[in-house]
């Protein structure tokens, strides 16, 4: 037993151990480090399989942490969690990962940099697992940051390229903001608490919900800021879409299935915070009467409204599923604020799948296309990519949430949710289910219906066994991951588990909120006529004609990255030209060039008494006596 | 006694060979005199020195403050005779009778350091200033020195005059002219304001003497227009022997007690700092720049004074010890710099790395020696001065005003100390790079004064237990 | 009124500043130099005032000395100043200024 | 003898050896010195092993009387306070004789002025006597100065040259007066730290001189770690110096005035130390924000890292006044990775200006195309330089914000958005135009590091990440001391007792 | 008698001190070693009224005789004429009036309220033997030194002077 608790190290660890290997010794030879990375994530994801029996006996299983720091009370103990919940994201990440890994090999191929390639995805896979098998805030902090900078890495990838080192450093100075919260409010725990540890803060909160006093409210939206920045929730979310500056796999692993995932996963691993009490510090009085869940909320239905609307105008084969990570991020941060933790997780577990499939499907085309991105260049790559083809059709109707598909399920998770907890955010969440539907049905249409628009579109051809063996693999759990219920797997009393049959595990959600799931798949018939009716057969979009105000706000995404960047320019940049303004021309030039000028003014001044004159020097003798005289007798 | 009287029996020596020395040998007289002080100097251990070793009715004294002083003046002599012999082709008339008036004022400062009567202090300054004044227009070719010779006269007339009329009121006042017995009448004249202003005359002639405010003014000047040797001996030896008159005046007859002389004392000292430093930041003539230091030294030294203790008194000591070899060392190089070049900016020590490295590093050592950096002399000199005024400032907030002028004064120092060093490794323009040929007499000079340097700065246990030994028979 | 110790002093400070103000104000060295033998001169009075109200006798021995040491001065600045004319042909404070600042 | 006096000997000796050796044979002079080097990064190595974890009071000891007078004597010795320090210095010395390698003139002078400087860096931190403390710490001054003026560079280094020393020798002196008001009032009458400490832990000292010497002391030490607002020096002098002493003088030699406040200051005038430290706090913010605001303005590698290593120094300011032993902890951590950091990226900065001739970031770009590892390194450093988990400097910042967010909370959250965003944002603005984006054509020829001229990198960035994965080698060491100093904190002074 | 002797005496001394340095009508150095000679023989005139009779011989002796005779001779050897009158400086005068008026009043308020009162008197006589015997005795050494002073003064002079340089 303890040998296979002992395990999940390894799985945790190899990913690590192949981007030392790689980094140190086998940075010249590509294959060979592709092939060790390959190998040691697929060792991770064979070994996670086999963990699966261990945490659905005992549900829970702790590995013995390692003391990692102890110096007083701060005591860091390295370990990791086995539950559930993490088991269900460690499969995720392994099980996306392998595949992407794999497809890398072949999408990647000839790249100078391939060693490079493979040890930051490794990298990555390290710190991706890191948070997953967190046992405390200050390790997943941790990890948190190490995700941080391989994703930097993996963004900046083609770092010769201005557009790509420039995504690279939005997407970490994104993450940051979102960190300085996340790290805050540790600190704010740690402190309050005197534990950094899951089970101690909650068995703490458990038996006195007021402990963190008045920063309880605080400390929830702090903690929230690190999943803002990581799942690229408003308003942190503009690092996204730039982050497709990345290669294609990368996109699909990172910026689809499980780093932007990182976010969600904190905040249903933290949930406990946010049950205790809501309290709000004396500067933040305002804040009274409002929880830090409504506040998580709206923030991700702001999001997941925006992006989705935003994907609306964009003409990038990546962008557009991009945004529609944005929006389905949203989505679960919003089933988060609404208290369904194991909604999001679900709706994320899907989601991976069947958006990593589309990004990888999309990078297919990518790569047939000769890295041409734009969708209308495109065009009837159904009969040359067959494959593609209907893997990016199966995902695209699974994100819509066409039944019976996984993301029919996990979607209508949420809406039953919202519907029960909220009616504003059930009818935002059925317009963003519009959207969704008719931006992915907008995508789908053009690029592969109709006719080849392009030369390139003309000559493309289906991508290589490597590349499209991943699709298919991952096809699988798009469309049936919906049926295994993991909802319930997820949730911690076995008695909320199915019981029933098949039937039950089909029509579960119309029996339990007819209501939603009615709305749901109203919403996506309504968007897909609307693609249909607009998109089928044209080779211009007709929207930027019809609605030319409104389109060209949602092509320039509302202005967000332009008035962030004035913003910053008005704030940050304002500060600093004014500290280096003070610092060049007031400390160093007046004080510090002051000081020095005036000595040596004083000095030139006193030495004028230095006549050379006799007399001058009687008379200063003189007076110099007469003053110590005057010292010593007054007269 | 006998010290002073080898001293003389010297210097009368050199003026009666000099008659049967042919002109071109003369020269060579100074190792004469050097191999005398020399033995003087080992000579000078064996003499016995304690407090009560009184003679002439109590007007010279023999304690172990006066054997140190006298001491130190040998090796100060010895060391500029070392330069004079090397300067000597400069020196127009009388290589001879340079150096025999060298020893009459060596045997000047000897006896002002056992001198314990005003008497004695008036007779063995008069004696060491009229021998510089000499010594200061020894050169009488140089129109400077000329000039330096009157400017000195003049200031110094006017010095000494002020300085007798102080020893007048003392005299007045405490109706006699010995230390002891001026302290034994201390009580009598308790804060009678004509004895404090005879004091205080006193001290300004005695400012004269260690370019002090108010009579700093003459130092530039001087330090300037004087052949290097004599600059190097008033910088120095008329110093060190300003100092310990300044010591034994305070310490022996006009204690703490008796009035609260430290009060001019550190405005003297204050402004002695500030003066000196302030002036010789814009300065490029190298002598006329060891001038001004020569004027902030004297302030720092004033500081050891002003805190009126056993400490600040043995750390003045200290300070001379580490100020002789820095001095020395820095004006072998100048002497030497000088005939090279017949220029005394700045500028010529351009480069001197490669011309000479050996007369770089002396130079720079010597400068980062005055500016009181470890691990060299001048540095624990400088600590333990300030030590022993912090010790005073805890009670007395006028030493705390007093420390953070000496701080600006040593930062602002560094700033021209610094700037030879500056232009010694890294000068823009260096105008040759021929290489410097370095007399004997130079070298060995310059290798005591490093090797003394450095030992002093890294071993001073023994100088200051030597120094307090010598303190201890003053009163505080 | 009596003559006594006070009147004496006064005459020997009035004499001492003259002479100061002689070195203070002219620029002929010699006359410099004979302000400064007035100032000697003043000391030497108060000596002998002093010595003879207080019943001491140092104080003469005293400006026995100063005497000795003003000839010698004397003697030396003299010759100083005929050195000074050889090379500059002047007497003048003024003209002493090639060292300054 | 202690191996400390190994430690501190060998550079001093190889300055003696270089001081013989002919000017000419270069190759004689570079080998004594990194023999030298060496044997002094074994010798902490070995004693860095050998520490006993926990032990009560110093390890290492040697102990010789030097100025009976004065009770000043040569006593060396570690606790956990110094020992990482001691290795981090010989590790930042080894590294910094490596990187002289730059240096093509006047190689004889500019290793025996490093040696010099070596020995002073290090016996600084070995040090048990207030007065070899602040001697050694000045032995290295004038080295700097030198080396700053013959082989610094830029524009303005003649200027910078005399900034920093004259900034340098005023905050020493004004240390040096709050070291000797210290040993007068103490009453120990010694110089000996240990004495000091055990006098004064049975006969505190009255608040009043507390509060006398106090400022001394903070002012001094703060001028020299360039606390805000006497930080200027410290970017232009580093600008202007050559890589090797930049290295040493930016990495090692400015912790002086820290671990002077840790072990001197704090523990010794506690009162005095709990009404400043407040003051400190708020400083801090000046050298956090501040100066990263200021770095992210700067167009020249060099004072960008300049500034950055000031704004760093606001952390270790920060974990000093929570005097809490976990922040106390920190702040010593971070004394040691910032001196590697700030070695490692002086080294680099250095290194890419022997490669491209400028200093300015503007005409650099796309270089990690030329030079994968040089771009690695400098990636990591930077990485580190923001707080990168993974990294020493992780580990310290994140422990000072942790210790001190429960006594200043704003301030706090203020410093923790200087750390995570400011940093990131003049890191990242670094790397990118250095390191990324295409390369401007009038580039010249540049070359990655070759195997020798990369030991200086690796040895560093490998203590960087041994720190920073293992931070216990580190903290269990600090632990006792840094409880040792904080228990003193809470000592109580006599009542009024007068001063002396 | 004393009274009036001493008022004519001091007052000579000072008028003859003040044409010394200030003569309104002759700026002529001869004419101010003159008044200097007659100054100095008003102030042995004070010394004998103060009973240091051998001393105001010394006095006339050393000063009046020699001294001023030296003067004379360096006036007549260098061949001065009277000083240029150069433009004087009002600010210059006016600063050396302040500063020596200063000390001046400094000492006169002093010697006026501060004189020992308590002393014995004008008692000492200052004749020559216990004179001659002091100094002989008690300040053997300073007069010795004294000879070395001249002695020095004798070697400077004439490396001075001498016309030749060998």
């Amino acid at each position: 037993m303890e040998q296979l608790e002992n395990s999940a190290w390894i799985v945790l660890l190899l990913p690590l151990f192949s981007a030392v290997v790689i980094t140190l010794f086998t940075r010249r030879s590509g294959r060979v480090s592709a092939l060790i990375s390959i190998a040691a994530v697929l060792g991770a994801f064979l070994i996670t399989l086999g963990l699966i029996p261990l945490v659905r006996q005992s549900g829970f299983v702790k590995v013995p942490p390692l003391n990692w720091i102890s110096v007083g009370d701060f005591r860091i103990e390295l370990g990791l969690l086995l539950d559930r919940l993490s088991m269900l994201m460690l499969i995720v990440v392994t099980g996306v990962a392998s595949l992407i890994h794999i497809y890398s090999y072949a999408y990647m191929k000839g790249d100078p940099a391939f060693s490079r390639y493979f040890a930051s995805l490794s990298l990555f896979t390290f710190s991706m697992l890191g948070i997953v098998l967190s046992n405390n805030f200050f390790q997943m902090f941790i990890f948190w940051e190490l995700v941080g900078i391989s994703s930097y890495l993996l963004i900046g990838f083609w770092h010769g390229k201005a557009s790509a080192a420039n995504a690279a450093k939005k997407a970490f100075l994104a993450n940051r903001i979102g960190d300085f919260g996340f790290l805050l409010g540790i600190i704010i725990i740690w402190t309050l608490l005197g534990s950094v540890n899951f089970d101690h803060v909650e068995q703490r909160l458990i038996t006195n919900p007021a402990a963190l006093g008045a920063f309880a409210g605080l400390v929830g939206l702090l903690i929230f800021c690190g999943a803002l920045g990581k799942s690229a929730q408003f308003p942190l979310h503009v690092w996204l879409p730039d982050a497709m500056e990345g290669p294609t796999p990368v996109s699909a692993l990172i910026h689809a299935a499980t780093m932007v995932a990182a976010g969600i996963y904190m905040l249903c691993r933290t949930f406990f915070i946010y049950q205790a009490s809501s309290a709000w510090p004396e500067f933040l009085s305002f804040m009274n009467g409002i929880t830090a869940l409504e506040i998580i909320a709206w923030s991700g239905g702001i999001t997941a409204l925006l992006a989705a609307l935003i994907a609306v105008q964009q003409n990038d084969i990546k962008r557009i599923p991009a945004y529609s990570t944005l929006s389905q991020l949203g989505y679960m941060t919003m089933a988060v604020g609404l208290g369904g933790t194991s909604a999001a997780m679900y709706h994320l577990t899907t989601h991976a799948f069947f958006k990593a499939m589309l990004f990888l499907g999309a990078g297919s085309v990518i790569h047939a296309m000769h890295h041409e991105q734009d969708i209308w260049r495109m065009g009837g790559l159904k009969k040359k990519m067959p494959l593609t083809y209907w893997t990016f059709l199966l995902g695209t109707l699974a994100l819509a949430g066409v039944p019976p598909l996984s993301g029919f399920y996990s979607k209508d998770a949420i809406l039953a949710k919202a519907y029960e907890q909220h009616t504003g955010f059930f009818i935002l969440g059925l317009i963003v289910a519009v959207l969704t539907t008719f931006y992915m049905a907008r995508l789908f249409i053009i690029a592969f219906l109709g006719n080849g628009r392009s030369n390139s579109a003309a000559h493309a051809h289906e991508s290589p066994r490597l590349m499209t063996v991943p699709l298919l693999v991952l096809a699988v759990p798009t469309v049936l991951a919906g049926f295994f219920g993991l909802e319930s797997y997820l949730s911690k009393d076995a008695s909320h588990a199915h019981g029933g049959g098949i039937n039950e595990l089909l029509f579960g959600p119309i029996n339990h909120a007819p209501f939603a799931a009615l709305g749901g798949i109203l919403a996506v018939v309504f968007g897909l006529f609307l693609a249909a009716g607009l998109y089928l057969n044209a080779n211009r979009d007709p929207l930027p004609l019809k609605a030319r105000g409104l389109a060209r706000t949602l092509r320039n995404r509302f202005y967000i990255d332009e008035i962030y960047g004035e913003l910053i320019d008005l704030t940050q940049g304002t500060l600093a030209r004014l500290a280096d303004w003070f610092d060049r021309w007031i400390i160093s030039g007046l004080l510090v060039r002051g000081v020095h000028g005036t000595t040596e003014f004083a000095g030139r001044a006193l030495r004028l008494a230095q006549t050379g004159n006799l007399q001058t020097y009687a008379f200063l003798l003189a007076a110099g006596i007469a003053l110590l005289l005057l010292l010593v007798f007054k007269p | 006694m006998i010290l002073e009287l080898a001293v003389i029996a010297v210097a009368l020596g050199i003026l009666l060979v000099d008659l049967w020395t042919p002109a071109a040998r003369k020269v060579q007289l100074g190792y004469l005199a050097i191999a005398a002080l020399f033995a003087i100097l080992i000579g000078s251990f064996f003499i016995e020195a304690g407090p009560n070793r009184h003679a002439f009715g109590g007007s010279y004294t023999l304690d172990p403050l006066a054997l140190f002083f006298k001491q130190f003046f040998i090796v100060a002599a010895i060391f500029v005779l070392l330069i004079s012999i090397s300067f000597a082709d400069r020196i127009a008339v009388g290589i001879s009778e340079f150096y025999s008036i060298l020893l009459f004022a060596l045997s000047g400062m000897m006896f002002a350091a056992s001198a314990n009567d005003f008497i004695m202090v008036f007779v063995s300054l008069e004696l060491i200033t009229v021998s510089f004044y000499i010594l200061t227009s020894f050169q009488r070719s140089r129109l400077k020195s000329v000039e330096a010779g009157v400017k000195y006269l003049i200031v110094g007339g006017v010095a000494s005059a002020f300085m007798v009329y102080g020893i007048a009121l003392i005299f007045g006042m405490a109706q006699t002219t010995n230390f002891d017995a001026v302290f034994a009448a201390a009580n009598k004249f308790y804060s009678k304001p004509l004895f404090i202003i005879g004091v205080v005359l006193v001290i300004a002639g005695l400012a004269f003497k260690i370019a002090a405010f108010p009579l700093q003014i003459w130092a530039p000047d001087v330090y300037q227009g004087s052949p290097a040797p004599v600059t190097a001996f008033l910088a120095v030896g008329s110093k060190s022997a300003g100092f310990v008159l300044l010591l034994r005046m305070l310490f022996s007859a006009v204690p703490e007690a008796v009035f609260d002389w430290s009060q001019v004392i550190i405005v003297i000292a204050a402004l002695t700092i500030l003066y000196g430093n302030l002036c010789a930041i814009p300065q490029r003539n190298l002598k006329r720049l060891l001038g001004y230091s020569s004027i902030s030294n004297a302030g720092y030294l004033l500081l050891g004074v002003a805190a009126a203790s056993a400490a600040g008194s043995s750390a003045v000591l200290y300070y001379l010890g580490g100020y002789l070899f820095t001095v020395i060392a820095a004006f072998t190089v100048i002497s030497i710099l000088t005939r090279q070049a017949d220029d005394e900016d700045i500028s010529i020590v351009a480069g001197l790395h490669r011309r000479s490295p050996l007369l770089a590093a002396s130079l720079a050592l010597a400068m980062i020696s005055l500016a009181g950096i470890p691990p060299l002399a001048g540095f624990f000199g400088k600590f333990l001065l300030l030590k022993s005024i912090v010790e005073r400032s805890a009670s007395d907030s006028r030493f705390l005003v007093l420390i953070i002028i000496t701080l600006f004064g040593v930062v602002t120092s560094f700033y021209y100390y610094l700037g030879v060093v500056r232009a010694i490794y890294w000068s823009k323009v260096v105008p040759d790079y021929s290489e410097i040929p370095l007399p004997l007499t130079a070298r060995l000079s310059l290798y005591l004064c490093i090797a003394a340097i450095l030992f002093l700065g890294i071993f001073p246990n023994s100088l200051v237990n030597m120094a307090n030994a010598a303190v201890a028979s003053l009163r505080f | 009124m009596k003559v006594g110790l006070e009147h004496y002093l006064i005459v020997s400070a009035l004499l001492f500043c003259i002479g100061l103000f002689g070195v203070i104000a002219r620029r002929n060295l010699l006359i410099i130099y004979m302000s400064l033998e007035l100032m000697l001169n003043a000391a030497n009075l108060t000596f002998v005032a002093l010595s003879r109200f207080t019943n001491n006798i140092n104080g003469q021995v005293m400006v026995f000395f100063i005497i000795t040491v003003a000839a010698a001065e004397v003697a030396v600045g003299l010759a100083l100043i005929v050195a000074l004319y050889r090379k500059r042909q002047t007497t003048h404070v003024e003209d002493l200024t090639t060292m300054k600042l | 003898m202690s191996i400390l006096t190994y430690i501190l000997g060998f550079p001093l000796l190889a300055a003696l050896a270089i001081a013989f050796i002919p000017r000419n044979y270069r190759f004689l002079i570079r080998l004594v010195s990194l023999s030298a080097g060496a044997l002094s990064l074994l010798s902490a190595i070995a004693m860095f092993v050998h520490f006993q974890t926990g032990a009560a009071g110093y390890q290492f000891v040697e102990k010789r009387v030097w100025v009976e007078a004065l009770r000043i004597s040569y006593h060396v010795g570690v606790d956990g306070l110094n020992v990482g320090l001691v290795l981090m210095a010989a590790i930042v010395a080894f590294a910094a004789i490596c990187a002289a390698y730059e240096i093509k003139e006047r190689e004889k002078e500019f290793y025996l002025l490093l040696m010099i400087m070596i020995s002073g860096v290090i016996g600084t931190f070995a040090s048990l006597d207030l007065f070899f403390f602040f001697f050694f710490h000045e032995l290295a001054l004038i080295p700097t100065f030198i080396m700053i003026g013959v082989w610094g560079r830029g524009e303005e280094k003649n200027y910078a040259t005399f900034n920093i020393t004259l900034y340098l020798s005023l905050g020493g002196l004004i240390a040096l007066i709050g070291l000797i008001a210290l040993y007068l009032q103490s009453g120990a009458n010694s110089f000996d730290i240990v004495e000091i400490t055990t006098h004064l832990q049975n006969t505190p000292l009255p608040e009043a001189a507390q509060k006398f010497i106090f400022p001394f002391l903070l002012l001094g030490f703060g001028i020299l770690v360039s606390l805000w607002p006497f930080h200027t020096w410290a970017p232009l002098g580093y600008g202007a110096a050559p890589t090797a002493t930049a290295m040493l003088h930016a990495g090692v030699l400015k912790k002086f005035g820290l671990y002077g406040l840790l072990r001197i200051a704090i523990p010794l005038l506690p009162q005095a130390a709990s009404f400043w430290l407040d003051i400190v706090a708020w400083l801090c913010l000046g050298n956090i924000l501040y100066c990263g605001l200021v770095a992210v303005r700067q167009k020249d590698l060099n004072l960008l890292v300049g500034n950055s290593s000031v704004a760093h120094m606001g952390f270790v300011f920060l974990g000093i006044a929570s005097l809490s032993i976990v922040g106390v902890t920190g702040a010593v951590v971070i004394m040691v990775a910032h001196g590697l950091l700030a070695a490692l990226s002086f080294a680099l900065s250095g290194y890419l200006y022997n490669q491209t001739g400028t200093f300015s970031m503007e005409r650099m770009g796309g270089l990690m195309q030329r030079m994968p590892f040089v771009g690695a390194v400098l990636i990591m450093c930077m990485m580190a330089g923001c707080g990168l988990p993974g990294f020493a400097n992780f580990v310290g910042e994140a422990m000072a914000l942790f210790g001190s967010w429960d006594k200043y909370k704003l301030i706090t959250s203020l410093a923790v958005w200087g750390g995570l965003v400011i940093g990131a944002v003049y890191m990242l603005k670094a790397i990118r135009s250095i390191m990324h984006g295409p390369m401007p054509e009038d580039l010249p020829a540049t070359f990655d590091a070759g195997p020798v001229r990369k030991i200086p990198f690796a040895l560093l960035i490998t203590a960087l990440l041994l720190f920073g994965i293992f931070p216990r080698l580190l903290t269990d060491k600090i632990e006792p001391s840094a409880k040792g100093i904080l228990a003193m904190t809470k000592s109580k002074p006599v009542a009024v007792a007068p001063l002396k | 008698m004393h009274e009036i002797a001493f008022y004519l005496f001091a007052g000579l001394t000072l008028l003859c001190g003040l044409l010394v340095v200030a003569n309104p009508f002759s700026r002529n150095p001869v004419t101010s070693a003159m008044f200097l000679v007659l100054c100095i023989v008003s102030l042995a005139g004070l010394f004998v009224l103060l009973h240091a009779f051998f001393l105001a011989a010394v006095q006339v002796l050393v000063y009046a005789g020699a001294v001023m005779v030296l003067f004379l001779f360096v006036i007549m050897l260098l061949d001065i004429k009277e000083e240029e009158r150069r433009k004087l400086r009002p600010i210059g005068l006016g600063c050396g009036i302040l500063a020596v008026g200063a000390i001046g009043a400094i000492l006169a308020r002093a010697y006026w309220y501060y004189s020992p009162k308590n002393l014995a008197g004008p008692v000492l006589e200052g004749s020559t033997a216990p004179l001659g015997q002091v100094l002989f005795k008690h300040f053997l050494l300073p007069f010795e030194i004294m000879s070395l002073l001249l002695l020095v003064a004798m070697v400077g002079v004439i490396l001075l002077s001498k016309k030749d340089l060998r």
